[in-house]
């Protein structure tokens, strides 16, 4: 088991390697003349004003919140799945108490609104 | 001679360690070896489908495509490549540099890493690791992170609020995705890839859980951001999003990683769904499990191709809501279906065919009542109908209305 | 076995580095992708320990979600009037010493405990890891009932942020 | 090989940068990001405990795994927290927040 593991790391490091080596050869034959002009930032030739991290709506909270906790289910989940076979019916009943719960949650948030884009 | 990848292999192992090094270090380097020209593959498989996606677009949308490079423009890729390695990089000012060149390299090693674990047929296996799904899912996490980085580190207004959307709209999808997921390791009691092609060995898990294959293609074809479900390149909107300010190779990580992520998608239906390199002969041929794999990721790739130029981007709302309102919930209920009827025959324990067939009636029952249902069921905003109004207005009467 | 040894000291010295940068940073987005490395780390750490679903659930809940969920909130929680400043408060000082002094006793009470002197026994080959934790979580006379409370807390966070944080 | 105590001198030593974090930092979020790799160095604990000492019994996982759900919902709320506290305050340092401090 640890040698997958091993080759997983080097295919992490050459997989991360090619990129770097992809952007960083170009920067040795192409121009390299800056200018204020050119690295002003893009808005269509509009100047910019006022600070650009401007201020987000809420909704993408909820969002990133709701995937987090299924995403948190799902941790539990596989294991439940993967084990499915060696369990009696029972264990299937817990798994779906499981889902239902948190499938709860979900309802809320459509009820209060806040699944639906404005 | 049947099985020329490791017979390959094993005369290298035994010609380094033949050289006086020792077993580990042999490994090693056939590791490493083994991961260079995979990612090589990638890279030219890359070269290809985008000469391939773009003679099809032409011909789809009734033009010619690339036809200048070469006999019917194959070497059109090519002089892309040196186009864009001689382009200048420009970097904005303000921009956080160390985020903004961190983030092309993360997008690309997001999706190469994944093919480390890919069963290419019965022994040409990367890493045989036993929680292949999940690993799939937790690097393609990357890929998010690296939006996220773009978009913060650009300084520009566009690129941050295209990459908060395009964001929304992954993490959103991506739970359908999951819970799809969940349905192949479910059926075949393992996270391991081998052992998930292994169970669909007679049926594939397309029939077994058709529900699961369709929400898997529709979810991933939202992650790989192509139309139907391309926001991130609303040009109308946002620019081109995320990368709005990148150039040169930097942008073409960007792209390259789109392509590679829709081929990876292929190949990742092709396991979970289409039975892997599983075919006639390809037990006894591992050179012909090669060929089938890659032939049926191709084929899964033409056809998301085909739907992406066939379909006009839907707005973000109408994603979102399809997602939310019904990818997430029927996914829910098909999840608890497979998981009791699954269980439920175990018990009885039927021939096979039959566990299928009821798995596909009750698969197709749900997924027709959820339609209904959800046909039935007002939508949640009402569309404004505005009248038509005059394209061009004389400035006078523009003026007095205001 | 150098190479293990290798990892592992390529690993504390990331996680390590990358942590004090996590409460260093004067910049929020950069010490939150410093806590990303940090963590990535760990689950290099998990790797090492044989853990691997632990490490492949580390990846995909932390650097997945809880790094988008918290690069949201920097962006949400930003007042375009106000500049990072300085990013510690006064008592500094004496957080350092005490952390200090923490690190160092506990160092130095591992250090001396014979019982933390020892070396991983082996595993057994056919150990089956995940399918045994998806046993042990639903069996009743095993976690069922912190498997079930976990649903409820996940819940409870849902719908309690929702309530705080959500406005029209 | 490497022994058990190592593992946990490098737990100790996430641990500790992570008190220093939530004790210093101003910040809210900041404070958070300190947690979580409080909790970390707490998971890896666990998991170097179920590797060296009982490695066929799963309970350090479980342990593991019940953790990450209860960090996910510590992280949540925390963050809903912070965002409600902007909205009204337009302040997220903690140490200026002293409201409910009487």
């Amino acid at each position: 088991m640890p040698s997958y593991w091993l080759y997983i790391g080097i295919f992490l490091a050459v997989a991360v390697a090619f990129p770097i080596i992809a952007v960083s050869l170009p920067s040795l034959i192409s121009p390299h003349k800056p200018s204020r002009r050119k690295q002003e930032v893009y808005e269509c030739g509009i100047e910019t004003e006022g600070d650009i991290r401007v201020q987000f709506k809420s909704q993408y909270y909820i969002y990133s919140l709701i995937f987090l906790v299924f995403d948190i289910e799902t941790v539990f989940l596989f294991p439940w799945a993967v084990s499915l076979g060696e369990l009696p019916l029972f264990a299937v009943v817990e798994g779906v108490i499981f889902i239902i719960i948190l499938f709860a949650g979900l309802i809320y948030a459509m009820r209060k609104g806040a699944l639906t884009w404005i | 001679m049947a099985d020329l990848i490791n017979v390959i292999e094993s005369w290298l192992y035994n010609l380094i360690v033949g050289w006086g090094a020792s077993q580990g270090l042999a490994q090693f380097i056939l590791q490493v070896l083994g991961s260079v020209l995979v990612v090589i593959l990638c890279f030219v498989i890359v070269i290809a489908l985008i000469w391939v996606e773009r003679k099809l677009a032409g011909r789809i949308q009734d033009r010619f495509g690339p036809n200048r490079a070469g006999p019917y423009g194959i070497f059109q890729s090519f002089a892309d490549i040196i186009k864009i390695f001689t382009k200048e990089y420009v970097t904005p000012t303000g921009a956080d540099k160390g985020l903004f060149n961190i983030a092309p390299v993360l997008a690309m090693a997001s999706v190469l890493a994944i093919w480390a674990v890919f069963p290419f047929a019965i022994n040409v296996i990367g890493a045989d690791i036993s929680v292949g799904v999940l690993y799939i899912v937790a690097i393609g996490s990357f890929g998010i992170l690296a939006i996220l980085m773009a978009g913060w580190s650009s300084n520009n207004r566009f690129a941050l609020l295209g990459a908060s959307r395009s964001v929304a709209m992954l993490i959103s999808y991506e739970i359908p995705m999951v819970i799809s997921l969940l349905i192949p390791v479910l059926l075949a009691k393992s996270m391991n890839l081998s052992a998930i092609i292994d169970a669909q060995r007679p049926w594939w898990f397309l029939i077994v859980a058709p529900i699961a294959a369709l929400f898997f293609l529709i979810s991933s074809m939202a992650e790989i951001g192509k139309a139907p479900f391309d926001l991130l390149e609303a040009e109308s909107e946002l620019v081109a999003g995320y990368h709005t300010e990148y150039s040169g190779m930097k942008f073409g990580m960007f792209y390259v990683a789109e392509f590679l992520h829709q081929y990876t998608v292929g190949a990742l239906m092709t396991i979970f769904f289409l039975g892997g390199w599983s075919g006639p002969l390809a037990a006894t041929w591992p050179i012909l499990g090669v060929i089938y794999f890659f032939t049926k990721t191709f084929i899964v790739y033409l056809m998301i191709s085909w739907i992406r130029l066939s379909l006009p981007r839907i707005r973000i709302d109408e994603m979102l809501n399809l997602n939310w309102k019904f990818l997430i919930p029927v996914s829910f209920l098909n999840l608890i279906m497979v998981a009791v009827a699954d269980r439920v025959l175990m018990e009885l324990d039927p021939a096979r065919w039959i566990y299928v067939g009821v798995m596909f009636v009750l698969s197709m029952a749900l997924l027709l009542t959820s339609l209904f249902v959800a046909g039935k069921t007002k939508p949640a905003v009402e569309r404004v109908e505005f009248p038509p109004r005059a394209v061009a207005v004389s400035p006078q009467s523009d003026r007095s209305k205001s | 076995m150098s190479l293990g040894l290798f990892i592992f000291f390529l690993m504390v010295v990331v996680t390590v580095v990358a942590a004090v940068a996590v409460v260093t940073s004067q910049n929020l987005v950069n010490a939150a992708m410093w806590l990303m490395v940090a963590l990535f780390g760990a689950a290099i750490a998990f790797v090492l320990l044989q853990a691997t679903y632990i490490a492949v659930i580390q990846v995909l809940v932390y650097i997945g979600a809880i790094a988008v969920l918290i690069v949201y909130t920097i962006m949400l929680t930003r007042n375009p009037d106000e500049k990072y400043g300085p990013g510690v408060n006064k008592q500094w000082p004496i957080a350092a010493a005490l952390s200090l002094v923490l690190f160092l006793g506990l160092a130095y009470f591992y250090y001396t405990l014979p019982q933390t002197d020892v070396l991983a026994p082996a595993l057994s080959g056919d150990l089956n890891a995940i399918s045994q934790l998806g046993a042990l979580l639903v069996s009743p006379n095993a976690y069922v009932l912190p498997f079930e409370l976990a649903s409820i807390l996940l819940l409870a966070a849902l719908i309690g942020s929702i309530v705080v944080a959500w406005r029209k | 090989m490497i022994p058990l105590s190592w593992y946990l001198i490098f737990a100790a030593a996430l641990f500790s940068i992570g008190l220093y974090g939530v004790l210093a930092r101003k910040n809210i979020i900041a404070i958070l990001m300190s947690i979580e790799l409080m909790l970390t160095a707490i998971n890896i604990n666990f998991i170097a405990f179920w590797r060296y000492s009982l490695p066929g019994q799963m309970a350090g996982q479980v342990f593991a795994v019940i953790v990450f759900a209860v960090s996910a919902s510590e992280v949540a709320v925390g963050l809903a927290l912070v965002i409600s506290l902007f909205r009204r305050v337009k302040l997220i340092a903690a140490d200026e927040i002293n409201l409910l401090k009487w």
